[in-house]
């Protein structure tokens, strides 16, 4: 299985770019730190989406020009970005107030793991020495009407990130709506794990050996 | 592209349906979205309760929506005011239901329904009528009165300007509970005085951001309450 | 007794005087509706004292000019106000996290009773064919940190309005710091009632005749 | 007259006790009143709590606080960052106790706690080990846990502009926990870039109204504690 193990499958952009096609116009959309950040350069033309960034920003722009970075205006990875026109500032019990109060639409987070009920582990390897460091992770998954994950499928050992149950701390239960791998789309159903996509050179056999959990064609 | 402005009053309220919980904005006459509630009336819907400040004055607005008998039940905290007569008679007369709550456990329940808080304690009550059959808990030594957040289908809302992401912002004392309400609907429809172009409201100044809203209608010039009731007009006209 | 029951005391000015001057510069303070609107009228000069109204103002001003009221620009007894240089407006959330936070210094209410105690009856007589209204004022008993109350000692029919229980519903127990009649102004202390100050012509007899509650002397 | 204008941070600072509970405003550097914090170094409490979103970055502003062992417990959701070292080397030695809180349940204790709210139920963290050992109830089907108010001796926050009422503007993402960490302290401590005249803030546009602030030092050119840190240096100077 060695040469199937090189398998590549999408690569980030690619994942981002998929992601970003299942966000529709109008959509009020937060984006994880990393990863999840690459979707926004990928909605397709035509399409309005308002990004929320939960340090109190609605109508988060990209990255400012060189030379015209403002210290106090970040996003939640404490980055520097932009305001759109129409934008809007607030302080962090408002902006909580759009999260846990259901009024945003989509939610995309990176992972640790993921399991086939659509738990999330994402803030925490529960390692001893770790320091643990939540962020604004728990409320997202709490609040946010469609939570997509967006990560490898298998880690730097090879292991599968879609698990049976989460062995990391978890962040939320039944919390994921899908999930964006290099391998494939899954959707999270409560019929369990449904393949809407695969990318190109995996095959189902393939995809269900890297995953942890039972997948289910369509 | 995104564009919440609605043409007319009758379309931004035409989804609304009988058994509805509506929030309506106000405070008094300040703030009240006369235009939107006189839509509804011509509109139909009936059974509805209304969470809203107090119970309308004279004929018109709120007051008329409760003489057309469309309202099974008022969730506010001061249901009679000086010129309110329509309310005190259907109350009197066991023929409307009241759901009495101090003013600011109403603000901060509607506040928690939107923020996604289904309970919360407060002080205020606390050894009243109000408080009886609820639960009550000590901490630190004082006692509180647990209560519940507040959702509604749909809330009406009157603000001064605007944009078409459904940015507002408000004008003095209007303010009043427009933006918890805005927070606490599934749908929430806003009349405002003047629809402006994007980046026009300051994006440091805007209350209640686009994401809270998602109909606007344009309402130039709406009617002064208390003109209508001095000069004893009944809507319909 | 006949004559003594002519005694007027002080007028009603006079009351909102003598509660005036126990505000001091910097308070920021809650007027009920009536009786206690007046009060606004005797703060001594010099001392700036910040009004709030619950409907969403602090730095609330006096009545305006006629020909120039805003139906927008109103007090909690749906009054045009104006707003000082220095104001703000916020909304009802807001306006009561001043309230029940325990922000607000000081605020003067109207009452049907007052009990040796402190419990304060002021918003329903509990009559059974009255239209129940609330508004802030369990709000405000509840959050302040100091109230005072300003009313007729007695009743039109001659009845103490200060008892030893309320026989109306309550508003707060346990909440009056100070009351302020015609005849005299009433500590509300943890060891009972004590007299700080009586009206010209109010002797401590007199007075306690017409309380329904032991009154002491300083 | 109302003037609540302090002449300079140490001063501001001057009374913070041993033992102290502050709330510390930024995310990041964002709204981080740096030269408070730096005063408050000088003026030596010690065995204080601090509720912060963050720890702090290098040897700058609240990083220093700590490295100072100034802080008994820090209350924060992100108490690492790119450039924080500080307090992991502290809490990874076992001398400093930290209590890790979910960013909006974070916000939601401290707008709780100046609202007068002992105490509410939230979703977040729901089966989850931050939940473990909490209360939790349900509600309409749905699990939720309690969550308590917090409040503070003082409150350590940085703004844009500010008058003599207290009332106060923020700059951008800048404002984040400023306006609710305000409303929970006993007294409100604030850094402004620039001090105006009453009635220069739009009285419509006031985010902190001054109610909520006990002193205003301004601090014209704060420093930028990026640049900071990437220049290596450390506090005191």
């Amino acid at each position: 299985m060695v040469e199937k193990e090189m398998i590549k499958g999408w690569d980030k952009n690619e994942m981002a770019q998929k992601a970003a096609l299942d966000i529709p116009n109008g959509a009020y959309v937060n984006l994880g730190i990393g990863m999840p950040e690459l979707v926004a350069g990928f909605v397709p033309e035509g399409r309005e989406v308002i990004y929320h960034t939960e340090n109190g920003l609605l109508g988060m722009g990209p990255s400012p020009e060189p030379g015209k970075e403002d210290p106090e205006l970040i996003n939640a990875g404490k980055k520097n970005v932009t305001a759109i026109k129409g934008a809007c500032y607030f302080h962090h019990a408002d902006s909580f107030t759009m999260i846990r109060g259901q009024h945003l639409d989509i939610c995309v987070l990176g992972a640790l793991q993921v399991s086939g009920q659509g738990d999330l582990a994402n803030w925490s390897t529960g390692a001893k020495d770790a320091i643990p460091a939540v962020g604004g992770a728990m409320d997202l998954v709490a609040g946010v009407k469609t939570i997509y994950v967006i990560t490898k499928h298998i880690t730097k050992n090879g292991d599968p990130k879609i698990v049976e149950k989460c062995t990391y701390p978890l962040t939320g239960k039944k919390v994921v709506d899908r999930i964006y791998t290099n391998y494939a789309i899954i959707d999270v159903t409560e019929k369990g794990l449904f393949v809407k996509e695969m990318a190109p050179g995996v095959d189902f056999d393939f995809l269900q050996k890297h995953t942890g959990a039972k997948l289910n064609r369509y | 592209m995104i564009n919440k402005i609605i043409k007319t009053p009758a379309e931004a309220v035409a989804e609304v349906f009988d058994g509805a919980v509506i929030m309506i904005s106000g405070f008094g006459e300040a703030g009240s979205p006369i235009e939107l509630i006189h839509a509804l009336i011509d509109q139909g819907a009936k059974d509805l309760t209304i969470v809203s400040n107090n119970t309308g004055s004279g004929h018109v607005g709120l007051a008329s929506l409760i003489e057309h008998r469309r309202v099974k039940k008022m969730i506010c905290s001061f249901p009679r005011t000086a010129n309110s007569t329509v309310f005190p008679e259907l109350y009197t007369k066991g023929e409307i239901e009241l759901e009495l709550v101090p003013q600011g456990t109403l603000a901060e329940r509607i506040r928690a329904g939107g923020a996604g808080i289904p309970a919360f304690y407060t002080p205020t009550s606390v050894d009243t009528p109000l408080a009886e059959g609820k639960e009550s808990r000590i901490f630190n030594n004082k006692e509180y009165v647990m209560e519940y957040g507040i959702k509604a289908d749909f809330s009406f809302v009157k603000c001064q300007a605007a944009d078409r992401y459904g940015n507002l912002i408000y004008n003095k004392t209007a303010r009043n509970f427009g933006p918890v309400m805005c927070t606490a609907a599934t749908t929430t429809i806003v009349q405002a005085r003047k629809v402006v172009e994007l980046g026009e409201i300051d994006p440091e100044c805007v209350v209640t951001p686009g994401i809270f809203v998602q109909k606007v209608v344009e309402v130039s010039n709406p009617a002064d309450e208390s003109k209508l009731v001095a000069e004893n007009r009944r809507y319909p006209w």
